[in-house]
């Protein structure tokens, strides 16, 4: 069936785009590069093709996107309010599995420790699991420290879920930086640790000594 | 050092009766829904009204003392993760009023203050980050993907490397292991002691001074099991002579080092 | 963030195509007309906005079609073929399937409960799968005994692949003989196996042989 049907080869820009735009179109997920250049191996001009067809989609009611080393077409975010469609209601966002969801995108790769860290308390068994579930982060391999800690970063469907091109187009993420704020350093905890054994509490009449007050 | 207890910097009167702020009482009351002593510290330090850079973290630690102490006056259940903290930041506190000594190896009282404050500034940004991710238009939602998508399908096409010879040859197998059902075991051509014993018995008369052991190996040795059947039966054959006390046996130099062996003297 | 991008309101023909685009775009059925109008009651002149949204599609990878009283976009028909990806790729087929091949070849038309009597041994349920997705065998219809089994025998390919003009090609049971592919002897495994680890004994390489024999 696939034999009969002849696409014109050649270097033929119309026939590229037609091509790019049908496999984009048919795919609900974003599709890889790698992937596209498999279907068009007569496609010398990759990049210049999906500039194009980028820029034939440009102010339409579907856009052609990027999403890190993938390409979908989506509609356009202002549309949303005249689209009514009728959308199954997702599952609220905890605000602890926001604020992790953001650690690991901002700060990527890692620990689950840091994360526990920055945030001054320990992360919920459930809480790393609704983003595993909803494909937005993944495990990135063990840091090479002692105890070989797993490292998490945002997996491809991340991006596509809030709209980036890549992880640099994070909001804010260059203010951020600048401002010394991506910095996975451990904070008061490296100080507490240090001075645990020369510490009392002052809390009038029954005294809390720290150190072997809780495992955590 | 530190001293402990109440009234170490006059400022803090703990027996007191302190008025609660609104927002102290605020934060009792929902105090299960902030998820620790961080959490706690970050929505006192907003109270402050001020950049988060310009905090006052002695400020903060007072609000924070007062909170607690207002929990247990309460007799409100607090994780010890908020006890931890009190007492780290009451610490804090005395380093920030207390002269710094001089050979003081700890850090400071301001580094201490900064450590938080960074802390604080760093968590609040991520929250605001979190809240900034959830604002944009998400797929799904403002964003949607094709309704009906055909779907690309990746498919893998097998190509086997089986020839024709590996074909005939496969049938000629099945149709021997057909026919042939009688087991037959096949003499393995092994060399055996007897065999070793006789050669060595010959050839130790030739031999006068001390020979390698591989010196009494049968000639055109390539075969691995042939060879390795001649090595263990020579060996053997070298034992047994030396018990019967017709040769002497000697290894100089530890496991792995030649083996000699001379006829014996009588 | 997606409020404050305003959509230009009124009666404007390119917002309207816009709006209609992304609709049927993220529609997963075709959408009537009569829900269009329900859902766009902005949009007085719907049929020539779809016509024009159509005409646009003309000749592209995706196109816009109606289908009764609805519409949907479609990837072009002539693409379809793009849409699938093959990739080749080398396998080796396992001991028992190619000798089921043999069996097929030399047998046909033969029913699986025929080779499986001849083998000794069951099908593996894989196995006959196998040599059906390769393309090299087909079944022959059903034979005429009772529970009417299927019997199975080469297919084209099998030809092709192998290189035969056809099925009378495959040698004979003497033809196999006298090339030694007819072997009745057990074969000694166990020791042709041992046999081929070199061991490490202390010989060394100035090993003298005594005697009258020549050397290795």
């Amino acid at each position: 069936m696939s034999e009969d049907t002849v696409v014109p080869e050649g270097p033929d820009h119309f026939t590229a785009e037609r091509v790019i735009e049908a496999v984009l179109f048919a795919s609900a997920e974003p599709v890889k590069e790698a992937s596209l250049r498999a279907r068009l191996p007569e496609i010398a001009d990759l990049d210049a093709r999906l500039e194009s067809l980028r820029q034939r989609y440009v102010g339409r009611g579907v856009e052609l996107v990027k999403r890190g080393d993938a390409w979908a077409f989506r509609t356009a975010p202002d549309l949303a309010a005249r689209l009514h469609l009728e959308v199954p209601q997702q599952r609220k966002l905890s605000r602890a599995a926001v604020e992790v969801m953001a650690i690991v995108a901002y700060h990527q790769p890692v620990t689950r420790a840091e994360i526990e860290e920055m945030r001054g308390v320990a992360l919920n068994r459930g809480t790393l699991d609704v983003l595993l579930e909803a494909g937005w982060v993944r495990p990135m391999g063990r840091r090479q420290t002692p105890g070989r800690p797993m490292t998490w970063g945002t997996a491809p469907a991340f991006l596509d879920h809030f709209g980036l091109e890549n992880i640099s187009a994070l909001p804010g993420v260059e203010e951020l930086k600048a401002a010394g704020l991506l910095d996975t350093r451990p904070a008061m905890i490296a100080y507490a640790a240090q001075s645990e054994d020369e510490m009392q509490l002052p809390l009038g009449d029954d005294t809390v000594l720290l150190g072997d007050e809780d495992g955590e | 050092m530190v001293e402990p207890g109440a009234g170490t910097t006059g400022t803090d009167d703990w027996d007191a009766e302190i008025a609660p702020t609104p927002l102290l009482d605020v934060l009792l009351l929902d105090i299960d829904g902030f998820e620790g002593p961080i959490d706690v510290l970050l929505a006192l330090s907003r109270d402050q009204k001020v950049d988060l850079r310009q905090i006052s973290i002695l400020q903060l630690a007072e609000q924070y003392l007062r909170f607690v102490h207002e929990a247990r006056r309460r007799n409100l259940e607090l994780a010890a993760d908020y006890l931890v903290m009190a007492a780290w930041l009451a610490y804090l506190k005395s380093r920030l009023l207390l002269p710094v000594a001089p050979d003081a190896e700890e850090p400071s009282g301001a580094d201490m203050a900064a450590a938080l404050a960074f802390q604080l500034e760093r968590l609040d940004a991520m929250r605001k980050a979190g809240e900034a991710l959830m604002k944009r238009p998400r797929l799904g939602e403002q964003v949607f993907p094709r309704g009906a998508p055909e779907g690309l399908r990746d498919l893998t096409r097998p190509i086997y490397d089986t020839r024709l010879f590996d074909l005939i040859g496969a049938y000629g197998a099945f149709l021997g292991r057909k026919t042939e059902t009688r087991l037959e075991i096949r003499e393995a051509k092994l060399y055996s002691v007897d065999d070793a014993l006789a050669r060595m018995s010959y050839l130790i008369g030739a031999a006068a001074d001390w020979q390698k052991l591989e010196a009494f190996l049968p000639p055109g040795l390539t075969d691995g099991l042939y060879r390795r059947s001649a090595v263990g039966a020579t060996f053997v054959a070298a034992l047994e002579l030396t018990r019967q006390g017709k040769i002497q046996l000697r290894q100089d130099g530890g496991a792995f080092s030649p083996i000699r062996l001379r006829k014996a003297i009588p």
